[in-house]
């Protein structure tokens, strides 16, 4: 890594059971990815409150990944096809208040697309890169901060 | 609100005795018809073999004339003009992408929202009580095949009006005119079609089963709706004649020519002289009941 | 509260491109964290001992172990950690192995990004709960749901286990479709001499009490507690008092009133009857709508002929309730009929057949009955329009199945089979007829099954033509046949005597009902969906619920058989033990700030959230809020997200576990 | 003191030079939702018959969030750091007579038994040069509570639009006369008799109450069956006491920055909320909207009075311009006194 | 008016409803809500171009009565928040006599007289001036003529402008923000009894009102209501600091509409869009 250059930072919310596995997989076969990704275990797509996406813009995330099953490969039968409709509202919103897309992706990869995933976290890192690290959000943080004297 | 008419190029030529008997008939059950504008052909059955929009964007100037004339509904006779109007506005409607390009041909825009009807639902619509009513001649010696042949039930995905292999509608108007509908098998059989001109042996053979199946179930007449039909049931039993000495002949009417029958209307203000198939007998039938009832 | 960080290096695997020794030195900073160490092999023994050696000595309150996946070693470290005292949802584990080592070779920004799954880890322990596994007591009584083939197999394995079973059919006698066959394949064998035995096994078990004539009304509760209530119809036969003699049926004066549904419509039955001979039990039923008494209020012949007074014209239909812990689900199959279809119905009927209208176009459990020895032809071929002896006569396949246009995907498996035996049967019967075959491919694959194929075409002569038979017509007391031999590639008109239809096998038109009383999902047809096409083909989605035979889909009696034993085994499994343990991540409802909008209930795939009552100490209803059934709850956690009020959340990932991890994660 | 005159471009042009020497400039936006500190005099919105803003300036003394001090949670413990109060100075202009008279009554609450710094340390850095006022609608009521249209209290100076254009600025307090004397360029000298005032285009508000009444029949009647339906129809969101010049409630909670550090903030609270009085143990002694509305205007109109002698309330009607539900706090007041 | 206040005192004195939940004249023109609960009461009910309040918002915070209905005056267009009401569980349909009057159109600002221009932005999309659902109505329609729809023009101006434009619009929108949470307690379908911003432990929303707790309660408000809103705009009419919050809901009710073909409140009987899906949902966004 370049000294001075920008390195995004990455929360991935994914489900247990097909993309925490599908990294895991990639894990096993040596599968090279950027470092940027931190990933937060889940039960289920379905349990992703979209106030998660908006936490982690808070607490200082470039980027967002939404990850789980595909459909109809759903652990839980159906919580990936309730995660799908909450996401596209939050994306088309998000959009409309000016948080780019490019900040917020979302994907399906199961737990044999260990390859996918890495597809996946790298191209997200790489655009996230490219629109830099994400100051209005954190410029909105400030009244809360501690003053530099 | 009048019903908007789409003759088709085949009500001017060969069934000419189908917009005769179709028009001598409305005008006894009192209601009339709004002919569309200077309607063009509809590009019938060779229109689609030779290029995609074009069998789409003909029709579909029949549509927008008729949206612009004020219509909300076309009846099309012909089975052939029925089925590509309806199915150009079906298919029209469902895929932007053409009806934006043939809405640029046309200069004009396809609202979707015309009904288009054939004859037997325009006399649905009419209703049976009023050719009930109106009624002057017993046809109950008349054993009558009902034929629909294949464009007028086979509507695809763009609708349907009635079963496609065991249609009735054309049944229940018949039996509204007092002649008796008779059960056989071939109802929806195809007879040959545009092969008419290019290969008349294969038409002759269609028919020829088509006639046969009717006549071995006693029918004295065969009805249908489509000059296309009617044109290779009605002209070609002289040629199968000519291979079959022994074939009989076997009238083959309009729906319209059989209720202006009961309606009491001559067979000459009908249209019915113009048939390859001599139709006098039935005439003198109905003359007879005429007299009679008189 | 104290907080242990155990950094394991995983000999090489982590401690190559991780600086384990540095990790856990930063980790000793964060807040909360008394002890930070890194060893080789966090999982070997000395490993588990250091960590139990660091809980003793530091009073450690939460443990988070950095190391490969939750997924390997996860129960390890929380027995570990157990051990020691601690509760084992108090530990949590953060992935530096599959989620880092092994896919990062750069070590500062490995080890960097380790701390954080780190840090992360440990704010999120901080907010565990201690939480105990949740333990239900198993009713060790199993419900069986369908007396055919498949019913009958299980409930007779489930008994044979020494385990209470109730047997609920909804028809007069148990015995299914396969009582109506005449012969199986591939062996030619009597189906009934060979069911009829098995039958009465079911009747004469101690373990297992038989419900004819029933249905299931409602099930309540989950795994190991279902509450099921079972309507009993009325049979208008006291069941206790009847022997069986068959005077009443005799004697009934509606002889002719009724088609016989075993006979499938080929012959008569009257108002009071057994639907067959062999019936088990051997107790007549009075249909209401054919009895004279019924539509007249006099006859009354049964009553008086019935020396033991078995005739009750009052009785009503009785609910039963029933504890069960498991169920099995085998309600079987009909066949589509190519009649005009019902408004409503997915599929099409056939007009090109002519919608059933012509007499002597048959389905193969028409023929089944009429190659039956004890059906209504006496096992003799005659053709239903005017009993003449059918000499030539044409088999159609897949009349329905495979056929999208008709509202059918798939194959149903069974009839290339039947059609095959069904042209042997006949060529056995009428030595000089002729049997011609449309089909689409044959599919014959089973042991012995395309051997009997090749036997019907190369021993019996049946004419096999590929393709499909566009039109059938009646003409001349003939059913003309009008189709194409795609091989030859020639249209082919056959003058048939009589045709037989291998119509689809469709789900029972109840079936979607009964699943939804289950809460368990069906395909688009109707048939009941299992949990796992391949490594959980005899589970419904619900626990304690296992799908058998052709409920499921299409299939063949040895198939539905194994697929039975298999259910059996996985309901014995479940009895095997008193108590069923399960992980306690299930949701749970705030009642006091829930407001009962019941979106919960709306994405719950587990029919897990319920209405719940609140009342004040007068009884007077303050408030209905959702209630999760925690038997039933899978713990996915989508309630947690839809609730707009945040009332119900999922225990283990609460939310404010997950904003903890969420705003640890990135070092600012 | 003396007078003087000030032209509109005059007006402009001090600005400017305030905002030149580093002071904040706060001023009605144009928009009229609230007060804004402006970066250019082009900016100032000086109307003396423009109805009150939505929201009063009492933001600028008592802000809607502020931080008491800082935290930072590290290995060892929580280390806190003081947020300190706002030096910078600041020029109110062109505040209405009731918005300038709001900030007396605030300094009351906000130096009793506590001397609130940050408050007072805004009021101290704060010169106010209010604007005659020459607008009233059905809702103003100054004139019921011992204010009026051209009050003093509150401001150090007064602004007032003359028939030429000009403004007949008056000097009220100390802190006025020293602030425009750094800006005496800008000013012409004049006398009080030189005051020839624009008319206003609006009669003197016309809803009409005997304050000293009112206060009677509160000090007598908590229970009452007037209360009764009065809150039926309140929403209870609390705007009324938001956009009010003198509510002055506020909670305390703290907020994280990042997962280590935070500040502890000082927010607007209402009376008119549900939780304000909920107890942790889940009861709550003001458990409807007709016990907070009462509240709200014993508050108000009697125990601020028993407690400071003065009313909580400056007449100013932007409670009832804001009600969502048209609860008309001077129409309650009128029934009150005709009792 | 005189049919509205027939139908009131019918129903109060036949004990059909127990109270009526209207609007009542107060000073010029404006109405303001009104719980008519006697007959005398029933004479004060009007119902005129100013009655914009939508009254469903009060079936959950006025106490439901011992016995009788509860009769509620509502245009067609606030009738959506009693459909919605009623789909998800927080009213009974049995228990509200609807009476619905024929609608022509509400004012914008209620202090000013109805005209051409001023008439409320929600009414010039109104398909529901006659409604659909009611146990009594009253009223003609009558031709109105409608301004230009600006709120329209105002969502394709913001959809227009580049991410950091939509942000900068939005973040002084949000600043002005005072957390009042007067749009909550104005709309119908914010029925919690506790709010989420109010929940303390886990803290979901910054209480404090600093530009990032603004965005958070403002972009959370409006997510719950995604799908959900019935666009009254009652939100939008009481914020003090006229943060244009319709502006927002109708955004996602349109895409509630173009991606999933559902209006919220249309029918009782049909399922809510959060909560159920379709195989087919769109999923283009998703790798």
């Amino acid at each position: 890594m370049a000294e001075n250059s920008f390195e995004p930072k990455i929360t991935a919310f994914v489900c247990n059971w097909c993309t925490y596995t599908g990294a895991d997989l990639a894990g096993t076969s040596r599968l090279k990815q950027q470092t940027n990704a931190r990933l937060i275990r889940l039960p289920c797509t379905g349990r992703i409150d979209p106030v998660f996406i908006m936490k982690a813009f808070q607490n200082g995330a470039d980027g967002v990944l939404v990850s789980g099953c595909h459909p109809g490969d759903c652990h839980y039968n159906a919580g990936n096809f309730h995660a799908r409709r909450r996401w596209a509202m939050f994306k088309e919103m998000m959009d409309f208040l000016g948080i780019d897309n490019k900040r917020l992706h979302f994907s399906w990869v199961s737990a044999s697309e260990g390859k996918k995933w890495v597809d996946v976290i790298d191209g997200v890192i790489n655009t996230v890169r490219e629109q830099g690290p994400f100051t209005q959000y954190k410029d909105i943080n400030k009244e809360t901060e501690i003053p530099v004297k | 609100m009048k019903t908007g008419y789409y003759p088709g190029c085949s009500l001017e030529g060969t069934g000419k005795e189908f917009d005769i008997s179709l028009k001598r008939v409305l005008k006894d059950l009192d209601v009339e018809l709004e002919e569309v504008d200077d309607w063009s052909c509809c590009g019938a059955s060779s229109a689609h073999g030779v290029n995609h929009v074009l069998s789409l964007a003909l029709p579909a100037r029949n549509l927008t004339q008729a949206q612009n004339q004020g219509l909300t509904n076309i009846m099309a006779p012909c089975a052939a003009c029925y089925n590509r109007l309806l199915s150009t506005q079906s298919s029209l409607m469902k895929d932007k992408v053409v009806k934006a390009e043939v809405e640029d041909l046309l200069e004009d825009k396809i609202n979707g929202n015309l009904e288009i009807i054939n004859v037997i639902e325009y006399f649905q619509k009419i209703g049976v009580d009023k050719i009930i009513e109106k009624k002057k001649i017993d046809l109950s010696w008349l054993n009558v095949a009902c034929y629909y042949g294949c464009l007028l039930v086979r509507l695809g995905d763009a609708g349907k009006f009635d079963d496609e292999e065991q249609p009735t509608s054309m049944e229940d108007i018949v039996a509204a005119t007092g002649a008796k509908p008779i059960d056989w098998n071939f109802k929806t059989e195809c007879c040959g079609a545009a092969h008419s001109i290019s290969h008349t042996e294969i038409v002759e053979s269609l028919t020829k089963k088509i006639l046969d199946n009717a006549m071995a179930h006693d029918a004295d007449v065969i009805v249908l709706a489509c000059p296309m039909c009617h044109s290779n049931l009605d002209m070609r039993q002289l040629n199968i004649k000519k291979h079959h000495p022994d074939q009989k002949e076997i009238p083959v009417l309009y729906l319209t020519e059989l209720i202006g029958m009961a309606l009491g209307i001559d067979g000459e203000e009908l249209g019915m002289d113009k048939h390859f198939i001599n139709t006098r007998q039935l005439l003198d039938v109905q003359q007879q009941k005429k007299v009679r009832k008189v | 509260m104290k907080i242990g960080v155990f950094v394991c290096q995983c000999g090489e695997n982590i401690g190559k491109t991780v600086d384990c020794v540095g990790v856990a030195k930063s980790c000793a900073s964060i807040p909360g964290v008394a002890v930070s160490m890194e060893y080789k092999y966090m999982c070997s023994d000395p490993g588990q001992n250091l960590v139990k050696q660091a809980i003793a000595d530091n009073g450690l309150d939460a443990v988070v172990v950095a190391a490969c996946s939750p997924h390997m070693h996860e129960k390890t470290f929380r027995k570990a950690a157990n051990g020691a005292g601690i509760n084992p949802f108090l530990v949590e584990i953060a992935n530096i192995r599959e989620h880092v080592s092994w896919i990062h070779d750069d070590v500062p920004s490995g080890s960097l990004k380790a701390t954080d799954l780190i840090r992360s880890a440990v704010e999120k322990v901080k907010n565990n709960a201690p939480l105990t596994t949740i333990k239900v007591p198993v009713t060790k009584r199993a419900l069986v749901i369908g007396g055919g083939i498949s019913g009958i197999q299980a409930a007779l394995d489930i008994a044979n286990a020494g385990y209470e079973v109730v047997l609920v059919e909804k028809e007069p006698s148990i015995g299914g479709h396969m009582s109506q066959l005449s012969e199986t394949f591939p062996t030619l064998d009597c189906s009934q001499c060979i069911l009829t035995p098995r039958m009465v096994e079911v009747y004469q078990h101690p373990k297992i009490k038989l419900l004819t004539y029933s249905e299931v009304e409602a099930v309540d509760g989950f795994i190991g507690n279902f509450k099921v209530k079972i309507r009993k119809k009325a049979r208008s036969v006291i069941d206790e008092d009847c022997n069986g003699c068959g005077m009443c049926i005799q004697k009934c004066p509606t002889k002719k009133k009724a088609y016989s549904e075993f006979e499938e419509g080929m012959a008569f039955r009257p108002a009071i009857y057994v639907p067959f001979p062999q019936a088990v039990p051997n107790i007549p039923v009075i249909d209401r709508s054919v009895c004279t008494f019924y539509k007249t209020g006099k006859c009354k012949i049964c009553e008086t002929v019935c020396g033991r007074k078995a005739i009750d014209f009052m009785q009503e239909d009785t609910i039963l309730e029933e504890e069960i812990g498991a169920i099995v689900v085998a309600t079987g199959f009909k066949l589509y009929k190519i009649t005009k279809p019902e408004p409503g119905s997915p599929y099409e009927g056939y007009g090109e057949y002519g919608y059933g209208e012509y007499k002597d176009v048959i389905d193969g459990l028409q023929f089944e009955r009429m190659a039956s020895a004890s059906g209504p032809t006496a096992g003799e071929m005659k053709r239903p329009s005017d009993g003449k002896e059918p000499k030539k006569i044409v088999f159609i396949q897949c009349v329905g199945s495979r056929d999208e246009s008709k509202g059918f995907s798939y194959c149903s498996k069974i009839c290339c089979m039947y059609t095959a035996k069904h042209a042997m049967l006949y060529k056995h019967k009428v030595h000089d007829g002729e049997a011609y075959v449309f089909y689409m491919d044959i599919r014959s694959g089973g042991k012995m099954y395309e051997e009997f194929v090749r036997r019907g075409i190369e021993e019996d002569g049946a004419k096999y033509i590929r393709g499909r038979v566009s039109r059938l017509y009646e003409e001349n007391g003939k059913i003309i046949v009008k189709g194409e031999d795609t091989l030859a590639g020639v249209p082919i008109t056959i003058d048939a005597d009589m045709v037989v239809l291998a119509t689809a096998m469709v789900a029972q038109k109840e079936a979607p009902k009964l699943a939804q009383i289950l809460g368990i999902p069906y395909d688009k047809h109707g048939f009941m969906s299992e949990s796992h096409p391949k490594l959980k083909p005899v589970e419904s989605s619900s626990g304690g619920i296992f799908l058998a035979g052709a409920a499921n889909a299409p299939k063949d009696i040895p198939e539905s058989v194994s697929m039975a034993s298999a259910a059996a085994a996985k309901v014995m499994i479940l009895f095997s033990s008193d108590i069923l343990e399960r992980e306690p991540v299930i949701a749970q409802v705030d009642e006091s700030t829930c407001v009962g909008c019941f979106y919960c209930q709306k994405v719950c795939a587990y029919n897990a959230v319920e209405r719940k009552e609140i009342k004040d100490r007068n009884g007077k209803l303050i408030k209905v809020v959702a209630y999760v059934n925690e038997g039933l709850c899978q713990g996915c956690g989508t309630c947690n997200a839809t609730c707009p009020s945040k009332s119900v959340e999922l225990i283990g990932f609460k939310d404010e576990q997950i904003f903890a991890q969420i705003c640890a994660l990135n070092e600012i | 003191m003396k007078d003087y005159i000030i032209t509109a471009e005059n007006i402009q042009l001090l600005v400017n030079d305030v905002l030149k020497q580093g002071w904040d400039v706060v001023s009605e936006s144009k928009t009229g939702v609230n007060f804004n500190a402006i970066k250019d005099a082009s900016e100032l919105a000086i109307k003396s018959d423009s109805k009150p803003s939505k929201l009063s300036m009492k933001d600028f003394f008592f802000p809607k969030t502020e931080p008491l001090f800082f935290y930072r949670q590290s290995h060892d413990g929580v280390e806190l750091v003081d947020a300190s109060p706002i030096e910078k100075k600041t020029l109110f202009l062109g505040a209405k007579p009731c918005d300038a008279a709001a900030i007396p009554v605030l300094s009351k609450v906000f130096n009793w038994d506590y001397k609130d710094e940050f408050y007072n340390k805004r009021v101290e850095n704060s010169v106010v040069v209010s604007l005659k006022c020459n607008y009233s609608d059905d809702y103003c009521f100054c004139t019921s509570i011992g204010l009026s249209q051209k009050a003093e209290q509150g401001s150090d100076a007064m602004l007032t639009e003359q028939q030429d254009g000009s403004y007949f600025l008056h000097i009220v307090t100390e802190k006025g006369d020293e602030f425009f004397k750094m800006y005496s360029q800008y000013l012409k000298d004049t006398q009080a008799e030189n005051n020839k005032p624009v008319e206003s285009k609006y009669p003197e508000p016309a809803v009409k109450f005997d304050q000293g009444k009112v206060k009677g029949w509160l000090d007598a009647n908590f229970e009452h069956d007037f209360w009764n339906n009065l809150g039926d129809v309140c929403l209870g969101c609390g705007q009324c006491t938001f956009v009010c010049p003198t509510c002055h409630c506020f909670d305390i909670v703290d907020e994280n920055c990042n997962y280590h550090e935070g500040g502890r903030m000082k927010n607007w609270d209402s009376c008119q909320l549900c939780l304000f009085t909920k107890h942790a143990s889940g009861h709550n002694p003001r458990d409807g909207q007709t016990k907070r509305y009462r509240q709200r205007i014993q508050h108000k109109f009697k125990y601020y009075e028993d407690k400071f002698n003065e009313v909580l309330c400056t007449g100013c009607g932007r409670c009832t311009r804001g009600c969502g539900v048209g609860i008309d706090i001077g129409g309650i007041m009128e029934r009150i006194d005709k009792f | 008016m005189a049919e509205l206040k027939e139908i009131a005192k019918e129903l109060l004195t036949s004990g059909t409803v127990a109270y009526i939940i209207g609007y009542a004249s107060e000073k010029n023109d404006k109405t303001v809500p009104f719980i008519a609960r006697t007959v005398e009461d029933a004479e004060k009910l009007v119902f005129t171009h100013h009655s914009v309040n939508n009254l469903s918002v009060y079936l959950k915070r006025i106490k439901k009565p011992e016995s009788g209905k509860v009769g509620l005056v509502v245009k067609g267009c606030d009738l959506k928040a009693v459909v919605a009401l009623i789909q998800e569980s927080q009213s009974k349909r049995e228990d509200i006599y609807i009476i619905s009057p024929k609608c022509n159109t509400v004012v914008s600002d209620n202090t000013k007289p109805w005209n051409k221009d001023n008439i409320a932005s929600k009414c010039l999309s109104c398909e529901v001036r006659t409604p659909s659902l009611f146990d009594a109505t009253f009223g003609e329609i009558e031709t109105v003529e409608l301004p230009s729809d600006e709120q329209i023009e105002l969502i394709k101006k913001v959809e227009a402008m580049s991410t950091s434009e939509k942000w900068e619009f939005w973040k002084n929108e949000f600043e002005k923000c005072v957390k009042c949470y007067a749009c909550r307690q104005a709309c119908p379908l914010c029925y919690c009894d506790q709010c989420i911003v109010d929940k303390a432990s886990p803290r979901w929303i910054d209480s404090s009102a600093t530009v990032q707790g603004n965005f958070a309660w403002n972009m959370i408000r409006a997510f719950h209501l995604s799908g959900r809103c019935i666009g009254c705009e009652e939100c939008n009419r009481v914020c003090p600091v006229d943060i244009p919050l319709s502006l927002l809901n109708r955004k996602m009710s349109m895409f509630a509409v173009s991606e999933y073909d559902y209006k919220a409140g249309t029918s009782i009987e049909e399922p809510t869009l959060v909560g159920t899906y379709k195989l087919t949902d769109n999923e283009d966004f998703i790798k």
